[in-house]
């Protein structure tokens, strides 16, 4: 077990090196660079040239890439070229959102689409069925950010149940520690503000859920469809076991495993989403905020940002692995 | 054993988290709530930096209008220099020195006095600047106006517009300039001429941009501790949440703040704006798209329209394409595109089609030029004329941006390109990314041949607009014309303002004989507040002052 | 009084576009408190779906109907609720599958498998329950049970998982066992210890064993009444060795046929049935069997052959029945493997004390198919070997 | 590997066991699958709703009544956004006038043809890179050997790679560099299905040369670079197509969140939906009709694609099957 994530680890590093050569060569390939960005209409091409010189983007490319390599060494990833803010602060201001939002999103993916997979597997071919797999069909046929928008349009801008952008009402004046505000909302037992975070999730927490939720209905669906088959599940009949236990023992945990894999995959793939989502919601997450800095050529945040998404993903799946082998006794992580 | 091991991970991190939340503690005192004087307003993006010296981005500088203030400032709603932080000013009969009588009695934010020695102490921070900041990245707009520093790291930057600042006595000051120049005092109004307090300076070494040239690090100052002596103090930058909130300054000098506190939201879609005020999480906020004007007027907002202080011209790039050296293909041009219908239909009410290179609230503005209506075949007849019947144009136009002067840039191109090829020309059209693609390929080389630019005006003075644009051999419009800048150096240095007005009147008619390009139009961008939101008068410079805003009961 | 008693079962699954298929057509048969029937066949003949439509086990799907009555001691179990059926199964009716390994839940420990029955019927929980449930493992003969009971079923043999099977379904010491081809899965050395074990358990203890299974050898081995099944009927009921001397119905003398003999000569050759179970008539046109029958006559074809019932109590459904006295082979000997020989043994030991007193024969009796007469004397065969 | 090819491995046994299927029976994999198709209910809407949608696509544009960019509504002073006017439809104008004066009705026919250009592109862009990658990838792996394995691995890792980076971002980076157009959107919406592909046809391929026909033909002295391409290869397309039917849908759909982005295609004479759709985000006040019209087709079209091609996984998947 323990051998088997140091290793996973270690190939972390060719991945995470060659990963940063790419990068670094798409980086520089991007037509124009920071300057105007920074400048904008104001910008002579004279102070262009003096900002490319500043930056050290007139150097030949190979010396520009030591330079970082050295950084990364270090561990530093530089400052963001529009905010001149550490690149390391940026992320830690703003992955705490992120991770809130795609928490929320899957469980309210997981929370609604395994029951509902189950239901619609034990009643195939009768309405529930029809409905949930059409629904789910549509789930992941419809483009987020409508999806966001008509969210925002019913539930905030018309009923006003729901706060329509930001992650916290400002005017709370809420303290933060970790800048996960439900978590700082209860360490510093501020519960109005861990609430009113809460509230902002659900909206974009609900828009972001939904491809994830479709496809988990469907696998929960097929799988249980599978299991039912089972002969283990008749013989748990045979036993005269109550509906209840047959379920919860004998058919979820044996339909959980390819859901689980899935649920892995999806939850890193919610990053994209996440661009969509927190753009709607002016949500302020990385997701955003890497888009935008792609436009402003901001180098060091898109480097430092893409390298520790790399790494999250590749931990979050090893979690899944590990996960996985703690819900099958058949699979054993060497 | 097995199943229990998620369960024991649980209690773990429930047990961590308790643990930390008993030695967490709420550092907040009595929240406003949401209570009728606190105020939040939605902006498009997060300001960069606090302190206004190393800002050029028009949200950090709102924010500094609030916090900081500058020696002379616009008139409210206007753009006519008016008194600040001094209360009056004249130069010596060179115009290269002028005096400054300051205002007694005023305290910075950290309590500090205002006197004539800060104010000598700002200049000198911003003249003397060494190493990094002189980065045209940090300091743009001081670099912009006085064009060098005490001692320049690099030979692209110029001899310094600034000389010296003598505080003769503590409400006295005066600036020295080594030539005469149109814009002061004007410029002065700019938020990065606003005085900081020495003290505070000091203590959060200001100065120090820190770092190695590839990652430029700002000082303390610039991001948690601006101090100034406006009617806002600033409070709390939440990154994390996008918003930036300011409280009253209690003792300000001068009328105080309404409202207790002032909060800046970053929400960056137009739309989520929209939304967002209609559920009420904001009471108000800027660049309102064109078309949200009139229904939100219905909804009982108050709409505030800033008086049109911008320009949206197509630019002619004579090097692009050789026939556009041709005068008459540039007049064809001119006659091609139908402005009007342009401006009725895709800008908001109060649009004007523009017939000089600035509006005429700027002085020196000519109603008098040639004028270029809406004609295709006299079109056609000109380009037949210079032989260029088959003319093949690049278009250059930005995508994904919305300037004050130009809501839709696409949507602009798709008109103008439909009317250039009614009168036959042909049409390449190329979109690019606003910044930094869009402004690179159409203001350096000469792949360019058409393409939208605009401008709001930073001040006001003519020079600011046709200077920044016509004052020199620019890639932009690839011409040379030696008459034209001599004149323009002439105006410059013309100390005498009824003179150089005189002077731009003569210039707008030469530039519009001339015809570099096509001015298009005027239009006033919109601000929104609640509807119980009252006091804000809208400025054409953006200088909207927030200390007035209240609500009405 | 007969402990289940099976009567005109009928199972149809009618699919939306296909032809309804009729998987069990009428089947009649009855259980006796501790007897031992058998229900042969080839497969697709309807055996395993007449188990599950009396355990109430047939996958629910629309177009599923169930037709007779399966009268277990006076209650019906086909017109039973979900949740009385539940409170049967597991402690009067228990069940053995086929394949130990996809039917044992491969993500539980075998321990909480064999508690959660007696939870469930006994209402036995935590040590007490685990106790009991070593005991059970003991008891079906898995070795060092205290440990097998935290192992999951990958971890045991194909021998090993059976038993533990055969230890969930006794755990209640059901009155009916039913056990769907119970060997079939697994190697000819542990089939005989299998069948072993079944018996010792059913003996004494008064439990009833259904068993099904196409292997005669089997049949030979524990039955003490066999019903052969061909197109979803019964076609043939007798006393294991009426049954095996002269089978009158020519499927079942087919069936014997086809198994090899030891004492063949050389040249001869196997003779197996013709054609497959998949081209048969439906029941109404005729005997189903007719297609493939060799001792077919043009009556075979039109109307449905009757039970004919015969003086010693046995009965078949067939209009040229084959004739007695008929050279029939017996499998003890006749079966080649280990297993058949060494259950012809076992037979010959319990054949000895024979099947007590023949129960009155009532019409219902005969045409459920219990025999009347005694024990029959070994054949010869079976000395030789 | 992650379990990354987690969910891809069942895929793969499930071909292994469609592809062994095939050989054992004579009967093509194809028509049986076909057989299947027919009497699913679902593959039927889909494929009507995709006949509808690629009629509308090819032969709508020559009856369409106005110009996709011919902006009356604006000569005729009818338009003024500025005043928030957008008359909805009428009779010369069924589905209204958009924020340009142009003939909704119009450009939703003329969007068709763009969308579907759109999706089948860059289907064919990720199907074919992917498929190269994956490819050569699964056949050095079947050849084995030192450089065999070599190849994969690094092949392999490059893909890993992508599939680290958001896909989403992937095809904002792509776009940024490329600078918006039609063909930037076909690319980058074509590079992010490319792992997927490389991923199941590699994976297929594995399978595939691990199972008996192979070795049979091994062992028959077939030299191994033959049986790559004349057996594993072919075998190994079922779920790949199967694939691309579904990315089809997805693709439609990236492409209007690229556009959403401001990065979608910006060339008004060639209206695609998903543009349509983001740029009528802005008017979604005045008239939401203008991004309900496209948000609709797009939906419908995906639907389409889906339908089919979950129809066509199943009616291939012999594991469904029963």
């Amino acid at each position: 077990m323990f051998r088997f994530i140091v290793r996973r680890l270690l190939q972390l590093i060719p991945t995470l090196f060659g990963l940063s050569i790419l990068l670094f060569i798409w980086l520089r390939r991007l037509p124009g660079g920071p300057e105007t960005a920074i400048l904008g209409e104001r910008g002579t091409p004279e102070m262009r040239a003096a900002i490319r010189r500043n930056l050290g983007l007139d150097e030949p490319i190979l010396i520009q890439y030591g330079r970082f390599v050295r950084r990364m060494i270090r561990l530093d990833l530089g400052t963001s070229i529009s905010t001149k803010r550490e690149v390391t602060t940026e992320f830690l201001q703003r992955f705490p959102g992120t991770v809130e939002l795609t928490i929320t999103a899957m469980v309210i993916a997981i929370g609604i689409g395994i029951p509902l997979g189950y239901l619609a597997a034990r009643r195939r071919g009768q309405f529930l069925d029809h409905a949930s797999v059409g629904g789910s069909l549509i789930g992941i046929c419809i483009p987020v950010f409508f999806l966001a928008y008509i969210l925002k349009a019913i539930f905030s801008e018309n009923l006003g149940w729901f706060p329509s952008s930001g992650r916290q009402d400002p005017t709370l004046g809420a303290t933060r520690i970790t800048n996960f505000f439900v978590l700082d909302g209860l360490m510093t037992r501020e519960w109005d503000a861990a609430a009113d975070a809460l509230w902002h999730l659900v909206l974009p927490g609900m828009a972001l859920a939904s491809i994830p939720l479709a496809i988990i209905v469907r696998i929960t669906r097929a799988s249980v469809l599978e299991v039912l088959n089972e002969d283990f599940v008749r013989t748990a009949e045979a036993k005269g076991l109550t509906e209840n236990v047959v379920r919860r023992r004998h058919v979820l945990r044996n339909a959980m495993l390819p859901v689980a894999t899935s649920i892995g995959l999806l939850t890193g793939g919610l990053l994209s989403g996440a661009v969509l989502t927190e753009t709607v919601f002016a949500f302020s997450g990385i997701g955003a905020f890497l888009a935008d800095s792609i436009s402003q050529r901001d180098y060091p945040v898109l480097m430092g940002f893409i390298m520790i998404i790399a790494v999250v993903y590749v931990l979050v799946n090893l979690i899944v692995d590990l996960s996985y082998s703690l819900i099958d006794p058949r699979v054993r992580v060497r | 054993m097995r199943a229990s091991r998620p369960k024991v991970a649980i209690a773990a991190v429930a047990a961590a988290a308790l643990a930390v939340a008993g030695c967490a503690e709420s550092d907040r005192e009595g929240s406003s709530g949401n209570s009728k004087d606190t105020l939040v307003f939605g902006v498009a993006g997060d300001p960069k930096v606090l302190d206004p010296s190393f800002a050029s981005d028009g949200e950090s500088l709102r924010v500094a209008r609030q916090v900081f203030e500058t020696l002379v400032r616009p008139e409210e709603g206007g753009t006519k220099v008016s008194p600040g932080l001094a209360e009056s000013w004249e130069p010596d009969a060179a115009g290269t020195t002028w005096t400054f009588k300051l205002r007694s009695g005023v305290k910075f934010h950290d309590g500090t006095d205002f006197n004539a020695e800060a104010v000598c102490v700002n200049f000198d921070r911003w003249y003397n600047a060494k190493g990094l900041m002189q980065s045209p990245d940090v300091t743009a707009y001081w670099q912009d106006v006085m064009g060098g520093f005490a001692a320049n790291e690099d030979d692209t930057l110029g001899e310094s517009l600034f000389k010296s600042c003598t505080a003769t006595d503590p409400t006295t000051v005066s600036l020295a300039f080594t030539r005469v120049s149109s814009k002061i005092p004007a410029a002065l109004m700019l938020p990065s001429f606003s005085i900081h307090s020495p003290t505070a300076l000091q203590a959060h070494d200001a100065s120090n941009v820190s770092g190695s040239a590839d990652d430029i690090k700002y000082p303390a100052y610039a991001t948690e501790h601006p101090t100034g002596t406006g009617p806002f103090k600033f409070k709390a930058w939440d990154v994390p949440n996008k918003t930036l909130t300011l409280e009253r300054n209690e003792d300000y000098w001068g009328e105080k703040a309404k409202l207790k506190s002032l909060i800046f939201k970053t929400i960056s879609d137009e739309n989520a704006r929209k939304q967002e005020l209609r559920s009420g999480g904001i009471q108000g906020y800027d660049l309102v798209g064109p078309a949200d004007v009139e229904p939100l007027k219905g909804e009982g907002f108050n709409v505030l329209t800033r008086p049109a202080f911008n320009i949206l011209y197509l630019a002619i790039n004579q090097k692009g394409n050789p026939k556009l050296a041709d005068l008459k293909v540039r007049q064809a041009l001119a006659h091609a595109v139908n402005r009007q219908a342009l401006v009725d239909s895709k800008l908001p009410p109060g649009a004007q089609v523009a017939v000089n290179f600035f509006p005429d609230t700027v002085e020196g503005w000519n109603g008098d030029v040639t004028k270029y209506e809406y004609d295709v075949e006299k079109a056609k007849a000109l380009l037949a004329e210079a032989g260029a019947s088959d003319l093949t144009l690049r278009f250059h136009y930005p995508t994904e941006v919305t300037r004050p002067y130009m809501p839709n840039p696409k949507d602009l191109f798709e008109l103008v390109s439909a009317d250039l090829q009614a009168a036959g020309i042909k049409i390449e059209p190329i979109p690019l990314k606003w910044s930094p693609d869009y402004l690179n390929a159409t203001t350096s080389g000469d792949k360019h041949d058409l393409h939208f630019l605009g401008w709001t005006g930073d001040y006001g003075d003519g020079y600011n607009f046709i200077g920044t644009f016509f004052d020199r051999q620019k890639d932009e419009w690839g011409y040379n014309n030696p008459a034209l800048f001599e004149k323009f150096k002439q105006a410059d240095s013309t100390a005498d303002p009824a003179a150089r007005v005189a002077l731009y009147k003569e210039l707008n008619a030469d530039i519009m004989n001339f015809l570099p390009g096509v001015p298009i139009s005027h239009s006033p961008p919109a601000i929104v507040f609640g509807k119980d939101v009252t006091g804000v008068t809208a400025s054409p410079l953006t200088d909207e002052r927030f200390a007035t805003a209240e609500f009405k009961s | 009084m007969a402990l289940l008693e099976v009567d005109d079962l009928s199972v149809t699954f009618a699919r939306r576009g296909q032809r309804t298929v009729r998987a069990v057509d009428g089947v009649s048969f009855s259980v006796d408190a501790g007897d031992v029937v058998g229900l042969v066949g080839e497969s697709g003949c309807g055996k395993s779906v007449t188990s599950l439509a009396i355990m109430g086990l047939l996958p629910k799907q629309p177009g599923l109907r169930v037709g007779g009555k399966a009268m277990f001691d006076g209650t019906d179990l086909l017109q039973l609720d979900d949740r009385s059926r539940r409170d049967i199964r597991g402690r009067d009716i228990a069940m053995i599958f086929q394949d130990p390994l996809s039917s044992l839940n491969p993500v539980v420990p075998i321990g909480l498998q064999v508690t959660e029955v007696l939870t469930r019927h006994r209402g036995m929980k935590g040590d007490a329950a685990a106790k009991e449930a070593a005991e059970l493992l003991d008891r079906v003969g898995i070795p060092d049970p205290k440990r097998r009971l935290k192992e999951y079923p990958h971890q045991l043999s194909g021998g090993m998982r059976q038993r533990a099977l055969i230890a969930m379904a006794v755990a209640c010491q059901p009155r009916l066992l039913i056990a769907d081809e119970p060997t079939t899965a697994l190697d000819v050395t542990i089939q005989a210890q299998i069948l072993e074990l079944l018996k010792d358990l059913v003996r004494g203890s008064g439990t009833a064993l259904v068993m099904i299974t196409h292997d005669l050898g089997v049949v030979a081995g524990m039955c003490d009444t066999v019903n052969v099944l061909y197109g979803g009927r019964v076609v043939e009921t007798a006393r294991r060795r009426p049954l095996f001397r002269e089978p009158r119905h020519p499927y079942t003398v087919g069936l014997l046929a086809s198994v090899p003999r030891l004492d063949a000569g050389r040249g001869e050759r196997l003779n197996p049935i013709p054609g497959s179970v998949r081209d048969l008539l439906p029941w109404p046109e005729g005997c189903a069997f007719a297609p493939r029958c060799t001792r077919r006559v043009d009556a075979c074809v039109g109307e449905p052959p009757d039970l004919v019932l015969t003086h010693d109590g046995r009965s078949y459904r067939c209009i040229n029945p084959a004739p007695l006295p008929g050279i029939v082979p017996t499998t003890a000997a006749a079966s080649p493997t280990a297993a058949a020989s060494s259950i012809a043994a076992a037979e010959s030991a319990d054949t000895a004390d024979g099947d007590g007193p023949a129960p009155v024969i009532g019409a219902e009796a005969l045409d459920a198919g219990t025999p009347a007469g005694g024990p029959v004397p070994a054949p010869r065969e079976e000395e030789k070997s | 590997m992650t379990i990354i090819s987690g969910k891809k491995r069942e895929k793969i046994d499930r071909l292994a066991e469609l592809a062994a299927r095939e050989e054992e029976r004579g009967v093509s994999l194809w028509q049986d699958a076909f057989r299947r198709l027919r009497r699913n209910p679902a593959a039927i809407v889909g494929a009507v709703i995709l006949a509808i949608f690629v009629l509308v696509a090819v032969v709508g544009p020559f009856f369409v009544p106005y110009g996709p960019t011919d902006t009356i509504g604006i000569r005729e002073g009818v338009v003024r956004v500025g005043q928030g006017l957008i008359p909805g439809h009428s009779a010369e104008h069924w589905l209204g006038y958009d924020h340009q004066g142009r003939d909704v009705f119009s450009r939703m026919v003329v969007g068709a043809r763009q969308t579907l250009l759109v999706g089948v592109v860059a289907t064919m862009i990720g199907l074919a890179i992917g498929a190269l990658i994956g490819g050569v990838a699964g056949a050095a792996a079947g050849l084995g050997g030192r450089w065999g394995r070599w190849i994969d691995t690094t092949l392999m890792r490059f893909i890993d790679m992508l599939l680290a980076l958001p896909s989403l971002l992937l095809a904002v980076s792509i776009a940024a560099l490329l600078g918006p157009s039609l063909t930037t959107v076909m690319i980058a919406v074509g590079m992010v299905s490319v792992p997927v592909f490389a991923r199941l046809l590699r994976g297929s391929m594995i399978v595939q040369s691990n199972s008996d026909y192979v070795l049979a033909a091994t062992s028959l002295g077939v030299r191994k670079s033959k049986i790559a391409l004349a057996h594993v290869l072919p075998n190994s397309l079922a779920p790949v197509i199967v694939q691309a039917t579904l990315t089809l849908a997805t693709a439609i759909i990236e492409a209007a969140a690229l556009s959403f982005l401001g990065l979608g295609n910006p060339d008004s004479a060639t209206p695609e939906w998903g543009v349509m759709l983001a740029d009528a985000q802005q008017w979604i006040g005045i008239r939401p009709a203008l991004a309900i019209y496209p948000a609709v087709a797009i939906i419908i079209t995906a639907l389409g694609f889906t339908l089919l091609g979950e129809a066509m996984r199943e009616a291939l998947d012999p594991k469904l099957r029963k």
